[in-house]
């Protein structure tokens, strides 16, 4: 490897990723407009109209300025390295999950031939990152939200892990790229309707799994501000709290990436003909930069109507119990996940 | 990039044994549960220099993911764990310095004898053959580690279900 | 509580058993005290809880209040007879016409005056109206404690009808003070019975509409079935009356056991709790009650506006005393069935322009009380569920 | 069988609870943009007191049903020159009102001034931004004398006072001071030097008279 060819390829990466970051801060923006307009709608009110003209679409943006330059409050008896350090953990192990996320045939971080399981083991950072956050703000219901969020998040990994096998053990691999490529061909071939019902299963399991991951509602416990006022994140303000906040909003939507990904074609088109130009070893640049934007368009596409789902869930259902959550986890998904597993590998054995 | 890439390595190098350091030396007992996070973080770091990417993510899933969110539960569980104060007074220093010698050398020796890769290679997918020594040669080993895991995890529940809720 | 459960291991005596528990309760037996209030967004208010927890079961909840105390009683002995109207709006404030009635019904009778039919038909119209905005405040912020925010500004959408229509009968949207001894403030201004009316089929497939999003979606009936069950014996010991009582199974409703106002003439029926997914007395019934008591209130609205349609306009204010001058002297009490349960006022007049004591029963102070009887055992996510199945109003609970 | 019963139940509720916001996101909106758009206010709607102060013949009767004494009234009485004005209620005008404050931050908003207000010269308005930035601004004045009117118009009454109590400390029994207009009783203490009458809720019978008012 020759020093220009290492540095072009550094630059490539580093420009990658910072898009990457610039889409994820984009893309949290819309999302939260996007669950303001969604709850309003919902609700027969319109949502915030004011800021920025049409249909209040800067209000968010007005929101994160206010947030920066809000005074960052630490309370006297917090464990201050501990609690200064917590978002960022928080933050990092979110942002670590976009380096295998497949956003275009040649738009990923890094092609990992363990994709999938890093994506789960990374995920764990957070939960880390969450117990620090309850630990040291040195309030009780602090502690209660990151305890419960802890409790959930481990458990819900193993739903999560089991469901994510089935894509897994049809395609034979763990690599993102592999899991997508072989989606080729409209909807039929997508995993979840090309091995009904068994990817079906999977995919709702894993959907409503990931409701947990990322502390959705019926999920919310850790927040549940009914409760626990704001779960693990009650002392923070002003910047840090806006980290757990992007943090939230990022993992809804590597959560979705991830489904959209594995069950739902990743970036190819719902009828082959929407594809963008198929391309070769040889094509020209222009035809590259087009068939990835499309793919693109076609990934973040799913990607947010799923987000959107989840704001749908959100504005619609109540929140479960503390036993229920654990009820619901170890008792009937994680059941059915394990039957399904035993089914796909059984119909994989008896298809050879 | 060597000169990149050896940057990068001695960072992880420092982080993993700065926080090891951390875990052992810190007095209060919840800062070195948390710096056992990048003590695991920075030896996945170094599986990954070894080209072994599966036993990283492992690494950071298990070590990270189960056992240190389990300690810190553990900690977080221990009574009056703000004002407990970990005594530093080392006993019997003289006859501690016997085993700790001999650990010392043993482990330099391991260090100086390993015939150590130090050429980079590319990360090759790993997984498969793992899988495949896993379910034919290594079969008996794995399935009674499972089924040891799995009686530990049956008898915690028997121990933990002992109290039960009243029926309302 | 907890208690222990008998399958021991094999070769474990009881006594062992319980001198091991001991030993390990000795060790961290610590409980942790958390206090859920004042300003807690599950309190509905200013309460404050005071729980002890073990993890996350409550073992001890003691309720504090007095952070909303404003000497309603006292400030009412240096009242006329007329003013006091006014501060009884404030004691529940979702059911303000209700705590009207109340304390009008008790001076009436002390003053021992008549009013008209028509009279006693519009009370008991915006009585029925305000008893249905005060249960949608109660069963949409219940659904808010459970998580559930749709449904709550589905149901606020509702009671901004009914406070519209007040609003245009006597310009007070919350604190009306319409009820007057001896009438009331205003006569029905044109062509609102038809707006009364057309609320009517506005506001009756909301009830199933609220039924499937929230009554009987299963997560909902997870969290309040067989939760924070309060038997009938309970509830009658502690003087919890109103829907918490009529959940726990016990058909009592003033209106129905002490009719004043002509509620003898309705015909409606008194939803009690029956138990339909969990046990009788449990957060469910109380909440499904008032969604009941709701439909109830309906159709004692229909009948009150065929009446009201068909009776002569008269003036409404004809039997308010022009002055209060010849107050009798003696002692009375005087309840009734408002929004949260039996609103009852003790009053002694000795002859003065002013009450010399106006004792207040507040149904929300009783229903408070029973707390710390039925928490032991509750997650704190019941707790939450327990609080605000009772649906306290804390300006009733510290008067 | 339970067990999948629950499931059941807990799929099929969630998927009907999410057609019905499904169904609710194409609702036409309910709300309203305020600054925009404004709802109109109803006539009896209570937001702010006025008075009409050519209308207030000193009654006191606002002054004496308010539970919270949000009232503070001068009058003195009107001297023969005076300009006769006939109130609403077919009586003639007999007292300047010299001060007619009203302390809208302590006001209940029960609106038993009001209903008791015979010549209906207290009303309500409705604006539709009730704001004030301070306290002071919650505190309205409706007296249309000007500062330097009133410390004469005052000086004037003492004086008359003060002529009275010397006719009543000769000896002679003059009709009591107060006594006017038949409406109140401002009963006034010789030994008080400044004349003012301070409206405060009297023990004395409480007049409920109340006139609807027609908006």
């Amino acid at each position: 490897m020759t020093f220009s060819t290492a540095m072009t390829s550094l630059i490539l990466k580093s420009s990658f990723a910072i898009g990457v970051v610039t889409f994820v801060s984009l893309f949290v923006l819309l999302a939260i407009w996007l669950e303001r307009k969604v709850a309003g709608h919902m609700q027969d009110r319109l949502g915030p109209m004011e800021t920025g003209g049409w249909h209040g679409w800067s209000q968010t943006i007005a929101d994160a300025i206010k947030l920066l330059i809000k005074e960052d409050i630490i309370p006297d008896a917090a464990d201050k390295p501990l609690f200064k350090l917590a978002p960022y953990i928080v933050f990092a192990g979110t942002m670590a999950s976009f380096a295998v996320i497949p956003f275009a045939a040649m738009l990923i971080g890094a092609d990992l031939n363990i994709g999938v399981y890093y994506l789960v083991a990374v995920s764990s950072l957070v939960v880390i990152g969450i117990l620090m956050a309850g630990w040291s703000s040195n309030n009780k219901w602090a502690l209660y939200g990151s305890m419960r969020s802890a409790a959930q998040m481990v458990s819900y990994e193993i739903p999560i892990g089991l469901s994510l096998l089935v894509p897994i053990m049809l395609a034979g691999s763990l690599s993102m790229g592999d899991l997508v490529g072989l989606q080729e061909g409209g909807m039929h071939h997508w995993t979840i309707f090309s091995h009904l019902p068994f990817a079906l299963i999977a995919f709702v399991i894993y959907f409503w799994a990931s409701l947990a991951e990322t502390n959705r509602t019926p999920f919310d416990l850790p927040e549940a501000e009914s409760e626990l006022v704001a779960g693990y994140h009650v002392e923070y303000s002003g910047m840090r709290f806006a980290m757990f906040f992007l943090a939230e909003y990022c993992n809804m939507f590597v959560v979705a990436a991830v489904a959209t990904a594995l069950f739902l074609g990743g970036w190819y088109a719902p009828i082959p003909f929407l594809d963008g130009p198929d391309v070769g070893a040889n094509s020209s640049m222009l035809t590259q930069i087009l068939s990835n934007g499309i793919g693109f368009f076609w990934f973040t596409f799913k990607a947010t109507m799923l987000v959107l789902v989840q704001m749908w869930l959100r504005w619609t259902l109540p929140r479960l119990r503390v036993d229920q959550l654990m009820h619901i986890c170890w008792k009937v998904f994680l059941p059915f996940s394990f039957v399904n597993v035993l089914l796909v590998s059984l119909w994989i054995a008896l298809r050879k | 990039m060597e000169i990149l890439q050896n940057i990068v390595f001695v960072f992880f190098v420092l982080l993993t044994v700065i926080s090891a350091g951390v875990v052992v030396f810190h007095k209060r007992i919840i800062y070195s549960a948390f710096a056992l996070l990048f003590t695991f973080f920075g030896v996945a770091a170094l599986y990954v220099y070894l080209a072994a990417d599966f036993l990283a993510a492992s690494q950071v899933l298990i070590y990270v993911g189960g056992i240190l969110t389990l300690i810190i539960f553990g900690v977080f569980l221990t009574a009056k764990i703000t004002t407990l104060e970990i005594p530093d007074e080392t006993h019997q220093r003289y006859i501690a310095l016997i085993p700790v010698a001999l650990l010392g050398v043993g482990l330099f020796w391991m260090i100086f004898s390993a015939p150590w890769d130090s050429t980079l290679r590319s990360v090759e997918p790993t997984t498969k053959p793992l899988g495949k020594l896993l379910l034919t040669e290594y079969l008996v080993p794995f399935e009674v580690a499972s089924m040891l895991l799995l009686a530990a995890l049956i008898g915690a529940m028997r121990l933990a279900r002992f109290y039960k809720k009243e029926e309302v | 509580m907890t208690t222990r459960d008998v399958d021991l291991p094999v070769g474990l005596t009881p006594e062992k058993w319980y001198e091991a528990v001991d030993a390990i309760e000795s060790v961290h037996g610590e409980k942790m005290v958390l206090q859920m209030g004042p300003q807690h967004p599950a309190t509905h208010g200013v309460l404050r809880l005071e729980l002890e927890t073990d993890g996350e079961l409550i073992v001890k909840a003691t309720p504090h209040i007095g952070y909303l105390h404003r000497c309603f009683e006292k400030v009412c002995e240096n009242m006329t007879w007329p003013q006091v109207v006014p501060y009884t709006d404030r004691l529940d404030y979702c059911g303000s016409m209700n705590n009207n009635l109340g304390y009008v019904l008790g001076a009436e009778k002390l003053f021992s005056i008549e009013v008209s039919e028509r009279v006693q038909t519009i009370r008991v119209l915006v009585c029925e109206m305000n008893r249905i905005a005060s249960h949608l405040v109660a069963v949409g912020t219940y659904g808010l404690d459970i998580g559930a925010w749709t449904p709550f500004l589905f149901l606020f959408q509702a009671r901004e009808h009914i406070l519209d229509l007040f609003d245009e009968l006597c310009g007070g949207r919350l604190l009306y003070n319409y009820i007057w001894i001896g009438g009331l403030s205003h006569d029905l201004p044109d062509g609102w019975l038809k707006k009364v009316r057309k609320f009517i089929p506005y506001f009756e497939p909301r009830i199933p509409e609220l039924n499937s999003l929230l009554s009987y979606n299963k997560i909902f009936v997870e969290r309040l079935a067989n939760v924070a069950v309060i038997p009938a014996d309970l509830a009658i010991r502690y003087g919890v009356t109103g829907p918490n009582l009529r959940g726990a199974g016990v058909a009592w409703d003033l209106r129905k056991a002490e009719p004043y106002s002509g509620y003898e003439t309705y015909e409606f029926e008194i939803p009690v709790g029956r138990g339909e997914v969990g046990t009788v007395g449990d957060c469910f019934d109380r909440y499904i009650v008032r969604v009941n008591e709701m439909v109830q209130s309906i159709r004692i609205i229909e009948q009150a506006l065929d009446r009201l349609e068909k009776m002569e306009k008269d003036d409404v204010q004809a039997a308010i005393p022009k002055t209060f001058a010849k107050v009798p002297i003696g002692e009375l009490y005087f309840r009734t069935e408002a929004t949260k349960g039996e609103l009852g006022f003790y009053i002694i007049s000795d002859g003065k322009q002013k009450p010399n004591r106006l004792k207040c029963r507040a149904p929300s102070f009783c229903a408070l009380s029973v707390i710390p009887e039925v928490s032991p055992g509750l997650l704190i996510a019941d707790m939450v569920a327990l609080i605000g199945s009772l649906d306290v109003v804390l300006g009733e609970v510290d008067r | 069988m339970s067990y999948f019963n629950d499931v059941y139940t807990g799929v099929s509720t969630v998927l009907t609870g999410m057609w019905i916001t499904f169904k609710h996101l194409f609702a036409p909106t309910i709300t309203i943009q305020y600054p925009r758009e404004k709802l109109a206010m109803y006539p009896r709607t209570r937001a702010r007191l006025v008075n009409h102060i050519e209308d207030c013949g000193f009654c006191m009767s606002c002054a004496r049903v308010c539970p919270a004494h949000i009232f503070t009234i001068k009058g003195v009485k009107m001297e023969p020159g005076d300009q006769e004005r006939i109130m609403p209620d077919g009586k003639p005008k007999k007292m300047h009102v010299i001060q007619f404050d009203i302390d809208m931050s302590k006001c209940l908003y029960c609106g038993l001034c009001v209903e008791s207000c015979d010549t209906r010269s207290l009303r309500w308005d409705q604006p539709q931004e009730l704001v004030a930035w301070n306290r002071d601004e919650m505190f309205r004045e409706f007296s249309d004398f000007t500062a330097a009117q009133r410390a004469e118009l005052m000086a004037k009454e003492e004086a008359r006072k003060a002529a009275a109590a010397a006719v009543k400390a000769a000896g002679s029994t003059g009709v009591p001071a107060g006594n006017v207009g038949g409406t109140v009783v401002p009963t006034v203490k010789p030994a008080v030097s400044s004349p003012q009458v301070i409206a405060d809720t009297p023990a004395s019978p409480v007049t409920s008279s109340v006139n609807e008012v027609k908006p």
